[in-house]
């Protein structure tokens, strides 16, 4: 009888503080486990009796990765509370500011945190030492997109001018024009990593995933009012929490979300590319053709390639954004507050990211739901990692746990934002 | 004087004179709307002046509003100023490479683009003059500041209406320009009277489609600057205000007017007139670049008057105090003329409406102190070297004094011989610069003595001979060793305040016959904190000198005196008609002094170096302010009448 | 600590100096960078994001203190407590309610608090997020062996300096400029918007004038009890302001 | 000895006969580099003022031996204890100069004030002086203000 624990205390180049554990019994997986012991944060709990107006500054706080998508997805669902109209010229400046911050959460993951897995390295500093250039490249990447947030939003982490209704400021068309040298060598430099991480050395592995994502006119971001999930259809944001559902598990400071009849499924890279390949930039769907991915990617660790190919679409986007920029007159709408309950749902670099308020007619928060991508795949990370370790076994102990951990980072998992959301069922409070 | 002849201009023409103004190779900074306010900026032509626009002001509060005529100068002042053309918010100053042990630094020259300020107001123009005064008239020339002023071509704007928040008629700065602009315009019905003040306004006004301003003309110039001049939204009432200020500081109106006061500082980011600024150092890690920058400041900051930790303003109702009194009395003894234009942007720009007019009225009005005589400017004999600039010294020799104490013995590097009670700025780069006064100096070397206390003296403590720091200097005033020729010299020293004096003691120690009587009385903290210990014995081993030594600690090997400095006079006679050279930790010189006073000592003839917070050296920056004097160039050393009315006030 | 870890991400996003500066100090703990973790041993200068909200934490923290030459504490979490901070202006059992169905699997302090209230700190570097330029500035100013030169002034001398018109005076806005802690850059202003206290409140902040000009020009006492109970809300200056206004 | 007293401050204000009449109860003591003058918790009988030489003051700390707190000089005095009932010296007074002191027995100048209370008036309010001095100087010394 052997007995095999395959385990890390402290998951390193991830978002936030978790920890995993694999047990193996006689070559058979009896446990695994991915648990958070970020401390939880209340964030649904603070937000209530707050004014609407504060959502997006208080949301953002959730996480210094990706705060942008936590303010898109809690200014769609409080406008859509309001039935609030959101002028024309504000889409393609949301749409500007998420595409920096894919860039820059994107890169960061792909050179940062996953690459020095596939190249052998404890971190990209380290990493540098012997492939300087690949890093500079990464670093360069990232720097235009958080050029591109700052630009708009005053700062990379937490910027500050996306309101409920649009933005406090556009920018001046002198000021984007700034950008345009930058992103087209960004461009560029995207469309060579595409290349880079086709290449890389992967292990193979071929999962049955159930795949979501936002489904709107273009490839999912900003807006759309639906979910596309697959082989099932695809339902009204609205209708989230019939569709899926969400519980606590004793291990984890994070809930666990799941598809209403308990199936596990993926959001994320793979699941947007997978659903909508056809709706990519011109520029990135050749660049996944030259790839020689083949669709549907069913490889969690051929994500890096998917996310290159995301980073290109994006640069892609806003090059041509900047291009087609007139200032609005007035960058938002005002609003007036009123009683109602809003849905609002956009791509977060990890995947759907889904809000709901209830808000009352003194414009306070009544009630707030955040369901973050990353408690989303939590339990499919761990099916997955159910399904790898046999194929681990013969290989030394710390190679395998390495191998988890790639796995792992392969989901881009943001414990951050994984903690502190609030669930449907609320015991009674007093 | 004939008055220079006026020209009319039709409306239509400003656009042509731009154009030539543009055509000449300036670039325009003119007012324009910009979101909420009308700011100077970068322009084009007449179209992206505010055409049309006027502004309402009150306490706190601005608001843009259209007029219903489209009169181009139709608004009062905005939140920007021309200061921030010419003395911008930042700038570097000097550039620093290290590279090993050598250091070199080099000015950050300004190389400004010809500009044209289009729309210069009297006040602002006076607020310009003012200005000047600080930077380019002595004793220093703050060269960048210099650069800027020569490359611009002031475009003037008489105004004939004025602000609700205006003064300048009671500041004498305004309505009608004073004299410093190349072109000034007044604004009438269908176009500008125009009057040229220099050549190259003149040269200007040749080439525009313009003729001699009519008697009509000019009669509607004068009347729309009269009843500008009339319509004033403020008064103030400026007589005797200097005095009456300085005979105030503990009126109860500051401790009032903090309780609304913010301490933001933007009355003094806005105020045309306000200079202070900060001085930095900034490096990315060791590396070999440092750039020493300068940046706004205010005296509403803690750190503006911050030194060794002290905080010598920590209130709000001192630092209040401390603006108002420098704004409209001490400026007065620095540059002989008020340091208020009467432009109103302090009133409108302080977000919870504080207005100075009501705060110097209430002052007045409310059962006042008589007023005091504050003193007069000085007359400044100009150096030409550029006074920010350190120049590379290699340390020759590192004498330890104490555990905590060397004298850097450092090659000179200025043909001006320091004198003694003067000091030298010390600069190492990434870590920045600070005032140390000179303890004695040779033909080719400087001395200082210095503890290694806090971070940039520690670093200063920790050269070795053969490496290299800067030095600039040397500045500020020095011991009058020659007022005490024929009289009783007494030095009363405290802990590293022996420094300045021991190289005034070497003077007096070579010349007997001159200062037959010196007596040089020093507290120390412990014996092992005595510096010089060996000159103090070869001192006192002179028939002219006589050396008492004190330590406020003391193990029982110690033989000599124990106790603070004090009790060392009080054995001692103290002469009237000596002379007394004091330095040391301010609390130590108010005790002495109190000795003095009870010994009947007049107060002219003592010394004392006073110690305030120091950036630039140069009295530029504003920071080691003390009532109406700048420590650094009217001290270091003050007699002590002069400084009677401030020493130990809290607050300065 | 706890945190959205975006004060450790603004190292990340040091992206010209990134490399400089793995090569000048020798990085030995940061998850979030790197797998090669060395928890142990001493520490020149030890960075720490987050506020004190857990046992464990609190544990976590004494002993980083003890191991650690100089500490510097990152972002307003570590600095006030940040936004989670509001919780400690409610029921703490109602929270863990709200949030949680099974409270007791969470393990958490009834406040969130900054790592000063915990252990001695040798230099606290505010903001949410921490600035860049001022944290290059910090890390320099410890290897140099210099005071850091993080100006201790309001919002407003930067936002000046920027040349930007402010919003209080021109648009009327609430902003909380004049009383926090300025190194931003004045952003929300040049955003046309007020400022909303990242940065915390700076020393001298007179919350009770600028509560009583706003309520002057028609706040409410309820909006100014959101405006300093926000991202900062429990260090004490804006602690006792909002709480002057409460019902 | 009218001569020395002269010179002592705290007999400054007094007339020659008020002079003559301390003479008649002073002493002089003579003592050399190191010697002991009075001792800490020895009983407090004489009241002491240096004409010639220095005295250091010390209170003696557990540990760390006797601990000089400050010096009196010519002209000086030390001792005042003695002018209080049923007094023990407060610290150790010991001789860093070679030192001539001026002795005055606590009782006999007890007695003297109760004669001439003028005397007694003008002698305890220069007591007082010094008291107060010596007092202020101390809080100067101890607030350690060089160390900035």
């Amino acid at each position: 009888m052997t007995e095999t624990v395959y385990k890390v205390d402290m998951l390193a180049r991830v978002e936030g503080e978790g920890r995993f554990s694999v047990q193996v019994h006689d070559g058979e997986v009896t446990g695994a486990e991915l648990s958070i012991f970020e401390a939880p944060r209340f964030f649904e709990a603070l937000l209530r009796g707050r004014s609407l107006a504060e959502v997006p500054d208080i949301v953002a706080r959730i996480c210094g990765i990706c705060p942008i998508a936590y303010q898109m997805s809690s200014v769609r669902a409080l406008e859509s509370a309001l039935e609030l109209v959101v002028p024309a010229e504000v889409w393609p400046l949301r749409r500007l500011l998420y595409c920096g911050e894919w860039i820059a959460s994107h890169v960061l993951h792909m050179f940062l945190l996953h690459a020095p897995d596939y190249l052998g390295y404890d971190s990209a500093i380290e990493m540098a030492a012997d492939h300087r250039e690949l890093v500079e490249r990464g670093l360069h990447m990232k720097k235009i997109g958080n050029q591109v947030i700052e630009l708009l939003g005053g700062r990379a982490i937490h910027p500050v001018s996306v309101r409920v209704g649009g933005f406090t400021r556009a920018p001046r068309p002198r000021e984007l024009d700034e950008l345009r040298p930058a992103l087209a060598l960004g461009l560029d430099q995207a469309l060579e990593t595409v290349e880079w991480a086709a290449k890389l050395a992967k292990p193979s592995q071929d999962n049955d995933y159930v795949f979501v994502a936002v489904k709107g006119d273009d490839y999912p971001l900003e807006r759309g009012d639906r979910l596309a999930i697959s082989d099932r259809g695809d339902i009204a944001v609205e209708e989230f929490n019939e569709a899926f559902h969400e519980a606590q598990v004793e291990r984890s400071n994070a809930l666990h979300c799941r598809l209403a009849d308990g199936a596990a499924y993926l959001c994320g890279p793979l699941a947007r590319l997978n659903l909508f390949a056809d709706k990519l930039h011109p520029r990135a769907r050749e660049a996944l053709e030259r790839s020689e991915l083949r669709l549907p990617v069913r490889n969690p660790y051929e994500s890096i390639t998917v996310r290159a190919i995301e980073v290109v679409h994006a640069f892609a986007e806003a090059v041509d954004i900047v291009a087609a920029y007139r200032r609005p007159a007035q960058p938002f709408v005002a609003w007036r507050p009123r009683a109602g309950v809003g849905h609002g749902a956009t791509e977060a670099p990890r995947g759907l990211l889904y809000h709901r308020y209830v808000v009352t007619d003194e414009g306070e928060v009544a009630q707030a739901q955040i369901v973050p991508p990353t408690s989303q795949n939590q339990a499919r990370i761990e099916q997955d990692l159910v399904a790898l370790v046999p194929s681990l076994l013969t290989l030394p102990h710390d190679q395998a746990t390495r191998r988890c951990e790639q796995l792992i980072r392969a989901y881009d998992p943001c414990i951050s934002c994984a903690t502190h959301f609030l669930t449907y069922d609320v015991e009674a409070t007093p | 004087m004939t008055p220079p002849p006026a020209h009319w201009l039709e409306r239509d023409e400003l656009g042509h004179l731009l154009a030539l103004i543009r055509g000449d190779g300036y670039r325009l900074i003119g007012p324009t709307v910009d979101g909420a306010a009308i700011i100077y900026d970068e322009i084009e032509g007449v179209d992206e002046l505010p055409v049309g626009w006027t502004d309402e002001q009150a306490p706190g509060r601005y608001r843009l509003r259209r007029r219903d005529d489209d009169a181009i100068f139709g608004f009062a002042v905005g939140p920007h100023s021309w200061k921030q053309r010419l003395f911008p918010a930042r700038e570097p100053l000097v550039q620093i490479r290290r590279d090993g042990d050598d250091i070199r630094f080099s000015a950050a020259r300004a190389d400004p683009p010809p500009t044209a300020f289009i729309g210069v107001r009297a006040c602002e123009l006076a607020a310009i003059e003012l200005q000047d005064r600080v930077f380019v008239r002595g004793p220093f020339v703050d060269h960048r500041y210099a650069a800027r002023r020569e490359a611009c071509l002031i475009i003037a704007v008489n105004c004939v209406e004025a602000g609700e928040l205006c003064f300048c008629a009671s500041m004498g700065t305004g309505p009608r320009v004073g004299p410093g602009y190349d072109l000034c315009l007044t604004e009438l019905d269908g176009g500008f009277v125009v009057e040229a003040e220099t050549e190259a306004g003149a040269a200007l006004v040749q080439r525009l489609d313009a003729r001699a301003a009519a008697d009509a003309e000019l009669t509607a110039r004068d009347a729309g600057l009269d009843s500008c001049r009339q319509t004033m939204g403020r008064e103030l009432d400026t007589e005797g205000l200097p005095g009456l200020l300085f005979g105030n500081l503990d009126h109860p109106r500051w401790t009032e007017v903090a309780e609304r006061c913010l301490a933001c500082g933007n009355c003094t980011q806005v105020c045309p007139t306000c200079f202070c600024f900060d001085v930095k150092d900034v490096s990315l890690l060791a590396n070999a670049e440092t750039a020493r920058e300068r940046s706004w400041d205010s005296c509403f900051g803690q750190d503006h008057s911050t030194i060794h930790g002290a905080v010598f303003r920590p209130a709000i109702a001192d630092r209040y105090r401390q603006w108002l009194t420098h704004k409209f009395a001490s400026w007065t003894s620095q540059f002989d003329a008020s340091g208020c234009v009467g432009c109103g942007r302090c009133i409108a720009w302080c977000p919870v409406g504080i207005d100075v007019t009501e705060e110097l009225s209430a002052i007045r009005s409310q059962d006042p102190k008589p007023a005091i005589e504050l003193p007069r400017p000085q007359v400044w004999w100009p150096r030409e070297d550029d006074p920010l600039v350190p120049a590379p010294a290699r340390v020759l020799e590192v004498q330890p004094e104490t555990p905590d104490t060397v004298t850097l013995v450092i090659e000179r590097t200025t043909a001006v011989r320091e004198e003694p009670g003067q000091f030298n700025m010390l600069s190492l780069p990434a870590i920045g610069d600070v005032p140390i006064s000179v303890s004695g100096s040779g033909e080719d070397f400087v001395e200082h003595t210095l503890r290694g206390v806090g971070r940039a003296t520690k670093a200063l403590s920790e050269l070795r001979p053969g490496q290299r720091l800067g030095v600039r200097g040397p500045f500020g005033s020095r011991w009058p060793i020659e007022l005490a020729k024929d009289h009783p010299l007494t030095l009363i020293a405290g802990g590293v305040g022996l420094t300045p004096l021991r190289s005034a003691m070497q003077q007096l120690a070579a010349n007997p016959d001159d200062y037959p009587a010196v007596r040089l009385f020093y507290g120390a903290r412990s014996a092992a904190d005595i510096l010089y210990d060996t000159e103090l014995l070869a001192w006192d081993s002179l028939p002219s000198c006589d050396v008492s030594v004190t330590v406020d600690q003391a193990s029982r090997r110690w033989l000599g005196n124990i106790g603070f400095v004090t009790r060392l006079l009080r054995r001692k006679e103290l002469p009237l008609d000596g002379r007394y050279f004091i330095c040391g930790p301010e609390v130590m010189m108010r005790q002495v002094l109190f000795l003095l006073d009870e010994a009947g000592v007049p107060k002219s003839h003592r010394f004392v170096s006073i110690e305030r917070n120091m950036k630039c050296a140069a009295g530029f920056c504003g920071r080691c302010q003390y009532g109406p004097y700048f420590v650094c160039k009217d001290g270091p050393i003050f007699r002590h009448d002069h400084i009677d009315f401030i020493f130990g006030q809290p607050g300065f | 600590m706890a945190s959205c870890d975006g004060c450790q991400l603004t190292l990340l996003d040091c992206e010209d100096e990134l490399l400089a500066l793995g090569e000048a100090v020798d990085i030995v703990h940061f998850p979030e960078a790197s797998s090669a973790l060395r928890p142990q041993g001493r520490f020149d200068l030890t960075l720490v994001e987050g506020s004190i909200s857990t046992p464990e934490q609190l544990e976590e923290i004494r002993h980083i203190r003890a191991v650690s030459h100089a500490l510097v504490v990152i972002g307003a979490c570590a600095t006030s407590g940040g936004v989670q901070a509001l919780r400690n202006f409610a029921d703490h059992e109602q929270f863990m309610r709200v949030v949680y169905a099974t409270p007791s699997y969470v393990s958490s302090l009834a406040d969130s608090t900054p790592i000063s209230a915990h252990v001695p700190v040798d230099f606290e570097l505010r903001g949410c997020p921490i600035d860049k330029a001022q944290l290059l500035e910090v890390i320099t100013a410890s290897v140099v062996g210099r005071k850091p030169g993080i100006p201790n002034e309001a919002v407003c001398m930067e936002c000046k300096r920027r040349g930007v018109v402010c919003v209080m005076v021109a648009r009327g806005q609430t902003c909380l400029g004049p009383v926090t802690h300025a190194g931003c850059g004045a952003l929300c202003p040049a955003y046309d918007r007020g400022c909303y206290g990242c940065f915390g409140p700076r020393e001298s902040a007179n919350t009770g004038s600028l509560a009583t000009w706003e309520l002057g020009r028609g706040r409410s006492k309820a909006d100014m009890v959101r405006a300093f109970r926000l991202i900062t809300g429990a260090a004490p200056a804006f602690e006792h302001e909002s709480k002057r206004h409460e019902p | 000895m009218k001569q020395a007293l002269r010179k002592i401050r705290l007999l400054c204000d007094l007339d020659d006969g008020q002079l003559e009449r301390i003479a008649a109860i002073a002493s002089i003591e003579r003592v050399k580099t190191g010697d002991i003058v009075v001792e800490e918790q020895g009983p407090a009988n004489s009241i002491r003022a240096v004409a010639e030489g220095r005295v250091s003051i010390a209170v003696s700390v557990p540990g760390r031996g006797e601990l000089p707190v400050c010096t009196v000089s010519v002209g000086e005095i030390l001792g005042w204890s003695a002018l209080l009932p049923q007094a023990r010296w407060l610290a150790t007074a010991r001789a860093v100069k070679d030192t001539t002191l001026i002795v005055l027995r606590g009782a006999a100048l007890l007695d003297l004030y109760e004669q001439d209370r003028e005397l007694g008036y003008r002698v305890m309010h220069r007591t007082f002086e010094t008291v107060a001095e010596r007092l202020h100087d101390t809080w100067l010394q101890l607030m350690d203000s060089y160390r900035q």
